[in-house]
């Protein structure tokens, strides 16, 4: 075992697949100068055409990954922040997401696009976006949101083996200690929800950087006598439905933390999803704890408090108990 | 480009062939054209620029194109039948009924895709130009693109990375003075798209794309550049649609001429060339006629065989999603 | 009144914007020739500078229209068709949807963008988007999916006159009939549903394209004794969660008929909403009829299935009745 | 661009009024890093680049810019007490504390925004420029980018709107030889941006960055040819940044020399400056002394303003994303 923060996760899972398998290629703006420290001494030890810094032009670099898979290579590309992905959102949206079925399955299309989530740093609307449910609103591409660090490098590294184009939207300040992680290779199957606390009283499903404020609400509520199962999807496409269903089978009671914006977020589907086959066991209404309807303001005075914090998880899993028992 | 390109007798013959082959699919199309659902946007008039540039490439070498997707793939080599049953939804069909007339393609024969958003196939070429790279092979890709492709963004990103990372990519832009209804001059602020290459420090020229053989001249010296790590180039073919935008024939367009597409028709692709192989004692006007059967032939068998194909099964809808497929829920 | 086609009252609500308001233009690609139908005539009306044509450059001239927006104009941009918009979408998310906020509040953003949905086409994957749900994920767009010619009249007038960018997303094939309109103006605000079928058995909330079939629904279950309610929201961003609310808290069973993808859709956002605030009126689970998530194929075999059709409410309909029986 | 632009003393002094500013504005910035939240990118070593262009306009003109978000506002003549407040968060800031450090801004004088995605400003522009035309009026709208930003498909789709729609437009690329760590020959095709003009058919001129009055003639000759109707322009300045690319000094950077920054220098704008203004007889250095402590003395001030003022409160996180505001459901 040795403890790996996030990003060190990041670039264990990287420096991995680089070196297993000759078609992997990284490619982003100022990748093989490290600049965001995800590639130490890459550029050396793979060479900078498989380490390959790109000029600002993400709609060309982003397609270029695509006729790149079409030929046989896994192209893995960072978008640095994710909201850059806008710029290439056409060739994400009707090239990526679409080829493999408008050319009817004559090409498979392997890359993995890296997008780190930075909400909570100062960075304002344009920088803070959690576009989760913004991508997984686009049938043909898998989504993965890895919340920790032991997540990011298993999921990491089954995004980089898949046949189809992944999204990995890292929760770039979700995870702030290092964690233990095994020093034998590992892959964490994509479509794998984990419960990562048991629990009886009510499910909290909680998304990417909300899962950490869910582990210590169930930390803290367990002291009350409160028993709070929290369940991680860790890939929202596909979504493991089965999971999240049997614990609410067994809590009756259900919290989606997540940290999109509230409208058509995974925590409304995940919601709409228990909503429709989940309903007979449901003994109190779904709480939502996402972010408001709001863009993400700079100032520091304004912006903490409007992600799903472990006070507002608490105060979710506090109504639909109290809800509940006026039945 | 000073590359010598002369093409064989039998290349010059086998570029009659497929421009014959282009234009009689085309026609098949257009007389059959309420059979055909969705759009269908011909390539009628530009045939030479079609052929003179993929038969600049080898089989295994790649090429992307646009909405305006039957020439292509045919120049290609693409087999037709396959072709016309995907322009009709059957499960026979290139794609398998998945994407239609705007989105032919056969990836056996090096043809990635035709994509209908336009400008979006200029990164997917420079990419698989990339591929080519990284794998150390010499394999070429050209893209496909028009003239009102080129004010999009993705132009000018696809040129500049090609450029800066030396890949083996051919551009060609084919100039048939519109986009839709808009005249190149409304859209364009220089006068060919040609000059732009001086802005990527890449070679650009412009050939007259009604003439199949300086098409494939132009071509082939930026294949051969390319082939060798010189890098890429842009080629703009000089060339029109004879056709609608995205149909048949146009009772009175108000966006041009019916003179205009009549001038044009004087310089035809196909008897232009047709006059060459003559005149050059490539063929005889005997075996130019047995050409044109042969071909007649096949388009006529192709077009039955994607008649008497079945549709695909409902369920295929749920199928390519995903080369590996993951759960979803189905309706029927 | 006179009986309008959608593209003729799209066209009725343009002419009258344009005369109104000098500072009200329409761009886009060949609006000026009028390729498609919306703009006959007006070219020579308004002027070829009002009328504009723009090249292929959807970045470009929906930027352009954010710039003009900010110097006191009121472009209304024609996107031709829905999926063209991801070619702009960093400028639609980073600049329109959020200029007013992050300048804090120093400019408007009166911009209308128009996008038809013309998903039943035979057009294939890349051309037949309902980004209703996609577009709904970004705060700062108001977005309205009128359904009907006198809907889309009145709709797209106030989304004109908003100060506030409005998307426009137009079920181009949705309502094929003429309808009576008004001869005299009318404005329809943004955020209100209409109740569109009164009923008392089943709520059903139906979306763009999704509300004639449902319509249709309501019209034969009558016969066999069901009482169908259906309701339009019209508007999805702000999206009138009350008026569904108190249909649900009338009828205790909803129906959500919407033909964005299943994941994390318009539907998904009624239903976790109902499921959050309505939760106690419900008398069974709430069916969501929606686009799977796959993308749209060409082959007419196999597309029209796959929307939210009347056979397939209809199910849903008897599904929740049934379902409620079991209780 | 051959107008007669010599800008009077009173503009030569102003210039350097702005530029002290700026440098002073910056200083304060860095010296009080922990301070400031986010990101900061600044604008020292490329005073007279901002200064040069933006005194080329009227105050009515427009100009849009960058992520690097603090010199261009202060040129175009932005209080810089509401710009220091913008970059603690204070609700006293000019964007109310929603922006920050890399969204600068000040309507009230035509600084339309900066923007922290790269290249997302040019569009902006050359919609200000349209506006400004289908409105009758001769403002002119000008728009900073970096040698960076020339890469993304905005810069190609902006300046081929902007010329074919004979747009007042001028577009000042801010060439500082880096984009983040990445030098201008590994991100552009060809050696200069200027050269690309003319695959728009505008004028295109590489300009000493490091000389205000250079920069401020360039740019005049591009605002009077696009105020009177000539066409939008790419105007070039060859300039530095002396800190890092987001923050201050760099102990031992991997992409570029620190000799070189040393080399660069040596041409500060601040001095050059100066000692025209002394050669010339414009000012003495008594005078230019009291510019200096003028500037410093409000510098102070405003940063104190900027200390004192309140946050916002928590509820304007809610407000301002419309306009017209809808509903949204609140956390407090
Ligand atoms: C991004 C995008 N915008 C608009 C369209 C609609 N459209 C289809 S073809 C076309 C004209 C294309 O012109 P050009 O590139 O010259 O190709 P041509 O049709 O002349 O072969 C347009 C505007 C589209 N398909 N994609
Ligand atoms: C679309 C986008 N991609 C990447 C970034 C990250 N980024 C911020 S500044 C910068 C470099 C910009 O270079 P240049 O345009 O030369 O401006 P400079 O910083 O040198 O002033 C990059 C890549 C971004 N903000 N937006
Ligand atoms: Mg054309
Ligand atoms: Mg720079």
């Amino acid at each position: 075992m040795s403890k790996l923060t996030y990003t060190q996760a990041i670039t264990a899972a990287l420096r991995e697949e680089l070196a297993r398998d000759p078609r992997v290629f990284v490619m982003g703006e100022d990748v093989a100068s490290n600049i965001v420290g995800y590639h130490p001494g890459f550029a050396e030890e793979f060479g900078r055409e498989r380490v390959r810094d790109t000029p600002i032009a993400e709609a060309g670099f982003v397609g270029a990954a695509a006729g790149a898979a079409m030929v046989g290579m896994r192209p893995v590309v960072d978008m640095m922040i994710a909201p850059f992905m806008y710029v290439a959102f056409d060739q994400i949206v009707s090239i990526i997401a679409k080829a493999t079925y408008l050319y009817g399955g004559q090409t498979k299309m392997p890359i993995t696009i890296r997008a780190g989530m930075w909400h909570g740093a100062s960075i304002a609307a344009q920088h803070s976006d959690r576009p989760m449910a913004t991508l997984a609103t686009i049938p043909g591409l898998k989504i993965v949101a890895p919340a920790s660090p032991y997540d990011v490098k298993g999921l990491l590294k089954a995004a980089v083996r898949d046949d189809d184009p992944v999204v990995c939207l890292e929760a770039k300040r979700g995870w702030p200690t290092a964690q233990e992680i095994p020093d034998e290779e590992y892959v964490i199957p994509l479509g794998e929800a984990e419960v990562k606390r048991e629990g009886a009283d009510v499910t909290v499903v909680a998304v990417s950087s909300a899962v950490r404020a869910a582990l210590d609400v169930a930390d803290s509520l367990r002291e009350d006598g409160i028993s709070v199962e929290v369940v991680d999807p860790r890939t929202i496409v596909p979504l493991d439905i089965a999971t999240i269903l049997a614990s609410v089978e067994k809590t009756g009671r259900l919290v989606v933390a997540d940290p999109c914006h509230e409208m058509c977020s995974v925590a409304s589907e995940v919601s709409a999803t228990v909503a429709e086959h989940g309903f007979w066991n449901l003994r109190s209404p779904i709480a939502r704890v996402t972010t408001p309807n709001t863009h993400i303001p700079f100032s520091p005075a304004l912006e903490p408090g409007l992600y799903p914090t472990a006070d507002r998880i608490a105060a979710a899993v506090h109504g639909v108990l109290a809800a509940a028992s006026t039945r | 480009m000073g590359v010598n390109v002369n093409p064989t007798a039998a290349q010059l013959v086998e570029m009659y062939r497929r421009m014959v082959r282009i234009r009689l699919f085309e026609e098949t199309a257009l007389e059959n054209r309420t059979e055909i659902p969705g759009m269908v946007h011909t390539s009628v008039g530009m045939e030479a620029s079609n052929v003179g540039a993929c038969m600049a490439l080898r089989e295994d070498d790649y090429m992307v194109g646009t909405h305006r997707s039957h020439g292509h793939p045919i120049a290609k080599g693409a087999r037709i039948d396959r072709l016309f049953a995907e322009l009709l939804g059957k499960v026979t069909g290139v794609n398998q009924g998945k994407g239609g007339s705007m989105h032919l393609s056969d990836f056996s024969v090096g043809s990635l895709g035709e994509t209908s958003i336009v400008g979006s196939g200029l990164p997917t070429a420079t990419g698989a130009a990339l591929g080519s790279k990284l794998q150390g092979v010499d394999r070429v890709a050209l893209c496909f693109f028009g003239d009102g492709a080129a004010a999009q963004g993705t132009f000018h990103e696809s040129l500049n990375l090609a450029a800066i990372w030396t890949l083996p990519a051919v551009y060609v832009c084919e100039n048939n003075a519109y986009g839709e209804w808009t005249a190149f001059s409304d859209s364009c602020s220089v006068p060919d798209i040609a000059r732009r290459a001086a802005a990527y420090d890449m070679p650009g020229v412009i050939v007259d794309g009604q003439d199949v053989v300086a098409v494939h001249e132009a071509v082939a010296g930026a294949v051969a550049r390319a082939r060798s790590g010189g890098g890429p180039s842009l080629v703009e073919t000089r060339t029109y649609r004879y056709f609608g935008h995205a149909g048949g024939a146009e009772a009175s367009p108000t966006y041009r001429d019916l003179a205009e597409v009549e001038q044009w028709r004087t310089r035809d692709p196909l008897p232009l060339h047709r006059e060459r192989l003559l005149a050059d004692g490539v063929l005889t006007a005997g075996q130019l006629d047995e050409v044109d059967d042969d071909e007649r032939r096949s388009v006529e068998e192709a077009w039955k065989f994607a008649l008497d194909s079945p549709f695909p099964e409902p369920e295929a809808a749920y199928e390519h999603v995903f080369t590996n497929p993951v759960a979803v829920r189905r309706h029927f």
